[in-house]
């Protein structure tokens, strides 16, 4: 969380539910800190936590481009998570029935395509009706995939699913044999508990470091895209489309534009997690996948990017967290305790979020414009400029 | 600010001695932490029409919804007979005699006219019946449509619909929020007669209007409303010959 | 800071029983590391993971596995391992694979466990070998999973036998049985598909119908009527036990007849207490086991019975024995690390050694200078020896049902 | 087995899906969100059926095979799951200040905590009601029709309840209440409905209904803590293919859907037969129209019956 | 029955004999006429005369039964709304449009019509002219938002205004989207009426700039004055169309429409 030049004066112009965020997450990566250093984390692990976030913070931003930006209720995120994860791994696996062998980078560009077309077959029909369509048609779709990818194993290796998978550096030069390559490092900052660093603590940094050439990449695209004109006229399909359509914007051409762009994204989570895991299921399409997105995204609050990235880390602290509130010793089954542990975690956050956690309420203007025309820029409007860009 | 032949804001200096139906006293009101009414008294008097008139976003509409419980008075009293009822929910409040039309959304859509009118008498004891049957006769406009969902009904067609719907309980205090915005003039006309009809029932009436001539035409009081506060009272005569009233709020 | 060369070079230890020793002398500083990591100096407990289907559509059999954990538990600690504890970790896979991994993930890379249990089903237990185990020297045994793909994979254990000879050993009992015609349901992922693609290619005769049919539906007459329209007289179903008791009443109620068999994991105490009397009668299933009338088996069901109040199952077992060969295994080693349990493990009940049927007994044998080949530690599940595919030779048993009962009519070694 | 068979179960399955599907669109149409936990409620009551039903037992005579003690049990379950929504509507959603997409996201939440709670007390291994299931009746058996007295239980109850809830709906003032509610919740309070009373009412209807599908459930397959949750998404599409917010659309598509899910060999049997001219046509439907696509071809066929019928088969819900 | 439908020499928009019916119910039965480029046409008529409905058969958002409509000499029957709207016709709503989770200044520069930053490709590949026409649209918002004294509100969020505030805000945006021609519905319902004199005056001066209105209003004080000629609509169909001294003197619209008090 780099407030960059003038950290005082940005933090003063936050406002109270942001302050409130940017100092839980300053006491979370202090602790998080703390515990990597005297050991009672494990680096390797850590990083493995961090590519699962970044995984979902990618969902969530797809599912935000749709539902945040424009209101289109997709319930298949797993179905676009599992094309671009089946989509990759069939195209670079050695174990793919169909074809297998290919640099991770066709899998990425197969995977792209795929979900393409399929957000385009899903979208042609039903974003021209009511909205309720691609809701209903979405979760059918979902279904549908999950299905196909369950039971055709001349395509998929049906519920064998796919393995053999390379890890997503493979084939290019010095990062696929750097984690080999580099040496073990043993550091002691607390003496006694050393923390090690071997070759699958490089091959997790690796892994870290493509999550978030993604994230980060989809991060700029879509805050330009979103706080543009644009994103504008998303917003207004989504509250009311026929005063968009009055005034004359082609709402289904715009509504398809976000979905693909959704889609597109929630694709390279699954192209990511192909390779983060190697190895892709027909369980990977579980529709709790969909849950957790949508959990991630109304947490971060529908509508913000900054939002998004945040539902991310708080649906991986929330699910891999509760791990470590097992290690109290209690009389009940631990399992279910668990299960129990994430219900009441996702009450309490809607119960007790101060409202609007980073609340989607800014302004969706383009932000040269702001200061061009020497207005008086509203505190809003340009926050997101400031700070926004730059956590973490 | 208030000139001779206006009184000033809040010197309700105990009209004739009688005691209001309905008062609010200094009250402070608004939405979350937006404050819109500053210090604002009104008062409603037995069997009196009167008229609130004013800028766009004066808060005209937040003194009918903080009277009706929609909102909390931050500071000050809202009392009905002498009672405080203050924050009473708007559900209450119906039970105790007021009832209300609210400027926008104020039927439902999804329900016929039919039912529009049943659900407006959900708080009534019997004679249910009866009493539609005469506002049918009242108004022939909703009449025709007994059984059409409220939302194919034209937008003069809601307005008359959603003052019916509080004429069901046949309140003793009626406060309606622009009951002539979107009517014909005729239509418009006839509502304006059915206020005064319904008034001499014995209903004392507290009603916004933009049609200020309209409006002050059939009241016996008004008030202008100006940033949240109360600027001039009087009979509508004093309101409209003031030069700076009907300068600045009456369109004069 | 200091630079550490941890011999990946030991590639794995796991293709055979004597490969370990190169990468010794590196793994020894791992040894210290992983007692720093888990809190405790000598006293303190061994810390060795499990991945369990504690959650989601796979947890009745991670409930089995339980019990199955804690009597194994309480034998070994009652003895003790040098005079330390046995701690095991529990992570909830949820039954799928995303959660699986990351509950391997978090017990090899944070609890630094060298020793995993994990997991229920073949796709999960393949996915944590995948993307967790395989390049690492910790060792993984699975202790459910009987899809055939796990034999290809040498360096991932698993205590139940493949399920390859259950469908031979089944394709054989249909035939002995004067059927030339079988009707299979199987259930619709990598367990049932991999057993019902090797009982396709050992069956000679015909086969009238042959779909699968998703997990946690609530109602299979779709199923079953097809499979009574097939018209063949000999169903097999390889399922699990809730879906399979939806099935039997389904039947039951519908009013239709055939002769029944069915793989290892539709047999349980469950199923025959909520089906009806006379619905399963005759039915021919096989299970793999340890001899029944084993003392060591008798043992561990009357143990099992006064904890639980019913009669154990085969995952019980299963569990039971990855817990008690898990002990052996980091009580034969010289240090509490990866490469080096990969190396016991398979030794303490390997064929050689003396054959012991208890925790105690072979201990005992180690704690008396022994070494991991003087053990061969049976297990109530079976004799164990794992092979080279890091599968334990199978015994099979034949179960029959008889006044709504299981009976055992027969043995057919794996 | 003959089309009529297949009807007969499918109607059987209906019943129940009816049963839930009501009360998830009662809920959406006034508490105004998609109760993720619905499925979790319908557990709730079964499971508390349950308990009665061991405490109390094949308590006196029998009734189409069934012992007085279930219907006390039924009863009891259906109590309970109502009592059970409520204290989460008074503990838990009331003090929300939320918009109704976070409404939905709090009741995973909740479906999380009752599902956990099932688990912690009775185990995630299935079970059944401890009741001898009956063979199928004699009589029909010629017709293709294989249906036992348990399953004319099922469908009778149902029809009971709903044709209650029809009552209810129509011939009392609550229906209308709800349904000005679920229209302009501020004007039904301005005009005079006391709202929160409404809501409670609909807990009580909606979960209660869910509860008696619970049971019923358990009666037709067994008790399982993920059993109404293995079940929500049918039901949900049953409600969206009824018609959001409609009650007697979530009635006709949770009928249809039952009947479309047991339908499905049937409709395999029928492309297998027709003549259709292309070959990889055939049998790419040959092989996509069986039963490991059971749920897709629900899907498919809902979404085809949208584009017929845009607001679902009801008509316009209340939107 | 298009008694009213004068020859035009330039009609910006014409109707042509519309027909539209809800179940039995003719709303528009058989409207004609037309609206002559550069005037500023009022349209009133009793409470469910169905002008409402004959801006919606305009707009492209009720596909008509019957008739053409025509802009700027086009046929645009059938077409999609936006499609209209590219031709230069914006409508406004009657029951103003709430844009939830926008302040007013964003629901105000949603208005302007064809911007570059509306095209996802044109965000990345030419930014400055993005940044420049919104700068452009930015200021003229601010512009016209203090006309109409409702500067004070550009940074609320659109929901939370008073209900004449929706009407000043929906008018507002209208205006910048620089339509040819504008259909208003009931700009003024609900405004205060110092503030609707000076409305008045701003849609005076947008017509003497060229845009040409049709008007839907009930304050006949309004119409009258900025409206010539009228058309009176009445059960769906033109009653009569004249200047606004005939229309007001037409013992049929004092019958249907006007009323004894006015
Ligand atoms: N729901 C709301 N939330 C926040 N502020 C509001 C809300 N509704 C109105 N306001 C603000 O309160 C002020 C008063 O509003 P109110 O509706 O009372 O005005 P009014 O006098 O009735 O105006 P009009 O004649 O336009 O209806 C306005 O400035 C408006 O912006
Ligand atoms: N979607 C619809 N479905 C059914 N009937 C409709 C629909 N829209 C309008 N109507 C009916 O058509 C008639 C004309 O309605 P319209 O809204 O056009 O009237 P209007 O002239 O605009 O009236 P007002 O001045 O009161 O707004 C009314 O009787 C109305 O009930
Ligand atoms: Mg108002
Ligand atoms: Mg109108």
């Amino acid at each position: 969380m780099s407030l960059l030049s003038d950290p005082e004066a940005a933090i003063a112009d936050l406002s109270r539910p942001e302050k409130w965020v940017l100092g839980v997450s300053a006491a979370f990566a202090l602790f998080l800190l703390a515990a990597l250093l005297t050991g009672a984390l494990g680096p390797t692990y850590f990083l493995f936590l961090v590519g699962l976030a970044g995984m979902y913070a990618l969902l969530s931003f797809g599912l935000n481009a749709q539902w945040g930006y424009t209101g289109l209720i997709n319930f298949s995120v797993a179905a676009f998570f599992g094309i671009g994860a089946y989509g990759s791994a069939l195209m670079t696996a050695d174990s793919s029935p169909i074809a297998g062998g290919f640099n991770p980078l066709v899998g990425l560009v197969v995977a792209l395509v795929l979900a393409f077309v399929l957000a385009l077959l899903i979208g042609i029909p039903t974003l021209r009706l009511r909205a309720d369509y691609l809701a209903i048609a979405s979760l059918g779709l979902a279904e549908v995939v999950r299905l196909i990818v369950l039971n055709e194993r001349w395509l998929t290796n049906g519920s064998a699913g796919v393995r053999g998978i390379p890890s997503f550096f493979e084939g290019w030069p010095v990062l696929s044999t750097f984690p080999e390559t580099m040496p073990g490092l043993r550091l002691v900052v607390i003496p006694g508990s050393p923390i090690l660093l071997e070759t699958s603590f490089w091959r997790a940094s690796l892994n870290v470091l493509l999550v978030l050439a993604f994230a980060g990449a989809t991060f700029l695209v879509l805050r330009r895209a979103h706080q543009s004109p644009w994103g504008r006229v998303l917003r207004t399909i989504r509250s009311d489309e026929d005063l968009a359509r009055a005034l004359g914007k082609n709402t289904y051409s715009f509504k398809m534009q976000s979905f693909v762009l959704g889609s597109l994204i929630m694709a390279l989570a699954g192209v990511f997690y192909t390779h983060l895991n190697l190895y892709v299921g027909p369980g990977d399409l579980d529709p709790i996948t969909t849950f957790y997105a949508w959990v991630a995204v109304i947490l971060g609050g529908s509508g913000s990017n900054r939002g998004a990235l945040f539902g991310g880390i708080v649906i991986v602290t929330i699910r891999e967290g509760t791990r470590f509130l097992n290690d109290v010793a209690l009389p009940i089954d631990p399992a279910p305790l668990r299960l129990l542990l994430i219900g009441v975690v996702i009450v309490a956050v809607m119960r007790y979020r101060p409202q609007g956690i980073l609340p989607p309420q800014r302004e969706l203007i383009w932000p040269s414009a702001v200061d061009d025309a020497g207005s008086d820029p509203p505190a809003s409007g340009v926050r997101e400029q400031k700070g926004g860009g730059d956590d973490e | 600010m208030s000139d001779d032949t206006t009184r000033p804001a809040g010197a309700a200096d105990g009209t004739d001695g009688v005691d209001p139906v309905l008062s609010l006293s200094n009250v402070d009101s608004g939405y979350g932490e937006v404050q819109v009414l500053d210090d604002c008294s009104i008062r409603l008097d037995p069997g009196e029409i009167v008229c609130l008139v004013g800028p766009n976003g004066a808060g005209k509409s937040t003194v009918l919804k903080t009277a009706f419980g929609m909102l909390t008075p931050w500071t000050g009293t809202v009392e009905y007979h002498g009672r405080d009822i203050g924050g009473m929910a708007p559900e209450e409040i119906v039970r105790e005699g007021i009832g209300y039309v609210p400027q926008t959304d104020n039927v439902f859509g999804s329900l016929t006219i039919d039912e529009n009118l049943r659900m407006g008498g959900v708080a009534r004891d019997g004679g249910l019946d009866e009493v539609i049957e005469t506002l049918y006769d009242r108004f022939p406009i909703i009449d025709r449509k007994r059984t059409a969902k409220a939302r194919t009904l034209s937008g003069g067609q809601r307005q008359v619909l959603a003052f019916a719907r509080a004429l069901v309980m046949e309140p003793d205090v009626l406060l309606i929020d622009e009951p002539s915005a979107g009517l014909a003039p005729n239509t418009a006309d006839e509502v304006f007669e059915d206020v005064r009809e319904v008034n001499d029932m014995d209903t004392a009436i507290l009603m916004v209007e933009q049609n200020v001539t309209k409006g002050l035409g059939i009241s016996d009081r008004g008030y202008v409303l100006d940033q949240g506060t109360v600027r001039f009272e009087g009979t509508p005569e004093e309101l409209l010959n003031d030069e700076e009233v009907s300068q600045l709020y009456l369109g004069g | 800071l200091s630079t550490t060369d941890d011999g990946e070079d030991g590639s794995d230890g796991s293709d055979g029983s004597d490969g370990s020793d190169g990468s010794d002398g590196s793994d020894g500083e791992d040894g210290s590391d992983g007692e720093d990591g888990s809190d405790g100096g000598d006293a303190g407990p061994y810390e060795i993971g499990m991945v369990d289907s504690l959650t989601g559509s796979l947890s009745a059999f991670g409930e089995r596995n339980q019990r199955g954990v804690e009597l194994a538990l309480q034998r070994v600690n009652d003895v003790g391992i040098n005079g330390r504890e046995l701690d095991l970790i529990v992570e909830d896979s949820e039954s799928e694979n995303q959660g699986g991994i990351a509950a391997a993930q978090k017990l090899v890379n944070q609890d630094g466990v060298p020793f995993l249990i994990g997991a229920v089903g073949s796709g999960v237990s393949l996915a944590i070998y995948e993307s967790v185990v395989q390049d690492t020297d910790v060792v993984q045994l699975s202790q459910n999973s009987t899809g055939l793909d796990l034999t290809n994979f040498p360096g991932l254990l698993r205590m139940s036998p493949s399920g390859r000879s259950q469908s031979l050993a089944l394709a054989d009992i249909i035939a002995d049985d004067g059927y030339d015609e079988v009707a299979i349901t199987y259930v619709n992922n990598d367990y049932g598909q991999s057993l019902t693609d090797a009982f396709v290619n050992a069956w000679d005769g015909d086969i009238a119908y042959n779909n699968p049919h998703d997990q946690e539906q609530q109602s299979y007459s779709s199923v079953v009527s097809e499979m009574n329209s097939s018209g063949a007289d000999a169903w097999l179903f390889i399922t699990y036990q809730a879906e399979f008791a939806t099935m039997v009443n389904e039947v039951y109620s519908s009013g239709y007849e055939a002769q029944f068999y069915g793989a290892d994991s539709v047999s349980g105490d469950n199923v025959i207490e909520n089906t009806p009397e006379g619905s399963m009668e005759g039915m021919k299933i096989v299970v793999p086991s340890a001899p029944v009338e084993e003392e060591n088996y008798q043992a561990f069901a009357d143990a099992f019975e006064s904890e639980y109040g019913q009669q154990p199952t085969s995952w019980a077992a299963y569990a039971y024995d990855c817990v008690i060969n898990a002990a052996l295994a980091v009580q034969a080693a010289d240090e509490f690390t990866g490469s080096a349990l990969q190396d016991t493990v398979r030794r303490v009940s390997g064929p050689d050694g003396e054959e012991v049927t208890s925790f105690e007994a072979a201990s005992q044998i180690l704690a008396d200078g022994g070494g991991p080949d003087d053990v061969d530690y049976q297990g109530v599940s079976g004799p164990i020896d794992f092979d080279e595919n890091g599968d334990p030779v199978g015994f099979l048993q034949v179960l029959e049902v008889q006044d709504h009962d299981y009976e055992g009519i027969d043995f057919v070694e794996g | 087995m003959t089309v009529l068979g297949y009807l007969a179960n499918g109607l059987v399955f209906s019943s129940i899906i009816v049963l839930g599907s009501i009360g998830l669109s009662l809920v959406y149409s006034i508490a105004d969100f998609a109760n993720f936990a619905h499925g979790d409620t319908m557990t709730v009551g079964a499971y508390a059926a349950l308990v009665t039903f061991g405490a109390v037992g094949g308590l006196g005579g029998a009734v189409l095979g069934l012992p007085y003690g279930f219907f006390l049990a039924l009863v009891v379950g259906i109590a309970v799951a109502a009592v059970v929504a409520v204290g989460t509507e008074k503990l838990v959603y009331e003090p929300l200040d939320i918009d109704s997409i976070g409404l939905l996201i709090t009741s995973i939440g909740i479906a999380f905590i009752y599902r956990a709670v099932i688990q912690i007390r009775f185990g995630s291994d299935f079970t059944r009601y401890g009741i001898q299931p009956l063979r199928p009746i004699e009589a029909l058996v010629p017709y293709g029709v294989r249906v036992t007295l348990h399953d004319v239980a099922i469908v009778g109850s149902a029809v009971v309840l709903v044709a209650g809830l029809h009552v209810l709906l129509q011939y009392t003032d609550l229906g209308r209440k709800m349904r000005a509610m679920a229209d302009n919740p501020d004007l039904a309070r301005v005009s005079g409905i006391r709202t929160k009373r409404v809501k409670l009412w609909t807990w009580v209807i909606g979960a209660g209904l869910a509860g008696a599908g619970g049971v019923f459930l358990g009666l037709f397959n067994q008790l399982s803590p993920r059993m109404g949750f293995n079940l929500l998404l049918v039901i949900f599409a049953a409600v969206i293919l009824g018609g959001i917010g409609s009650v007697y659309g979530a009635m006709a598509g949770g009928f249809l859907i039952g009947m479309i899910n047991q339908l499905t060999p049937f409709f395999s049997g029928v492309v297998d037969s027709l003549p259709i001219w292309p070959g990889w046509l055939n049998a790419a439907l040959e092989s996509l129209v069986s039963i490991e696509y059971a749920n897709a071809i629900a899907f498919v066929i809902m979404v085809a019956v949208l584009l017929v019928r845009p607001n679902g088969i009801a008509g316009e819900g209340a939107t | 029955m298009s008694e009213g439908a004068l020859p035009k020499e330039d009609a910006v928009l014409r109707v042509d004999d519309l027909q539209k019916s809800f179940g039995g119910l003719a709303a528009t039965d058989h409207a004609t006429f037309a609206v002559e480029r550069g005037t500023i046409t009022g349209l009133i008529g009793p409470n469910g005369a169905g002008k409402s409905t004959l801006f919606n058969l305009i707009s492209g958002f009720y596909e008509p039964d019957g008739g053409t409509v025509e802009v700027n000499g086009t046929d645009v029957t059938g077409l999609e709304p936006y499609e209209v709207a590219d031709h230069g016709l914006i409508r406004t709503f009657q029951t103003p449009r709430k844009l939830e989770g926008m302040t007013v200044r964003e629901a105000m520069l949603v208005g302007p019509r064809n911007q570059p930053g509306e095209s996802f490709v044109k965000l990345f590949a030419t930014p400055g002219a993005v940044a420049e026409s919104e700068s452009t649209n930015l200021a003229e918002a601010e512009r016209i938002l203090e006309e109409f004294e409702i500067d004070h509100l550009a940074a609320q969020p659109a929901t939370d205004i008073s209900g004449g505030q929706m009407k000043l805000v929906e008018l507002a945006r209208a205006m910048l989207a620089e339509p040819e021609v504008l259909l208003l519905d009931e700009p003024v319902a609900g405004v205060n009426p110092t503030l609707a004199k000076k409305l008045k005056d701003q849609i005076r001066r947008l017509n003497e700039q060229g845009t040409t209105f049709l008007l839907i209003e009930h304050d006949m004080e309004f119409v009258m004055d900025l409206a010539d000629p009228i058309v009176v609509l009445d059960q769906g169909s033109v009653l009569t169309e004249g200047t606004p001294e005939g229309v007001r003197s037409d013992d049929r619209v004092i019958d249907a429409y006007l009323g004894g008090g006015t």
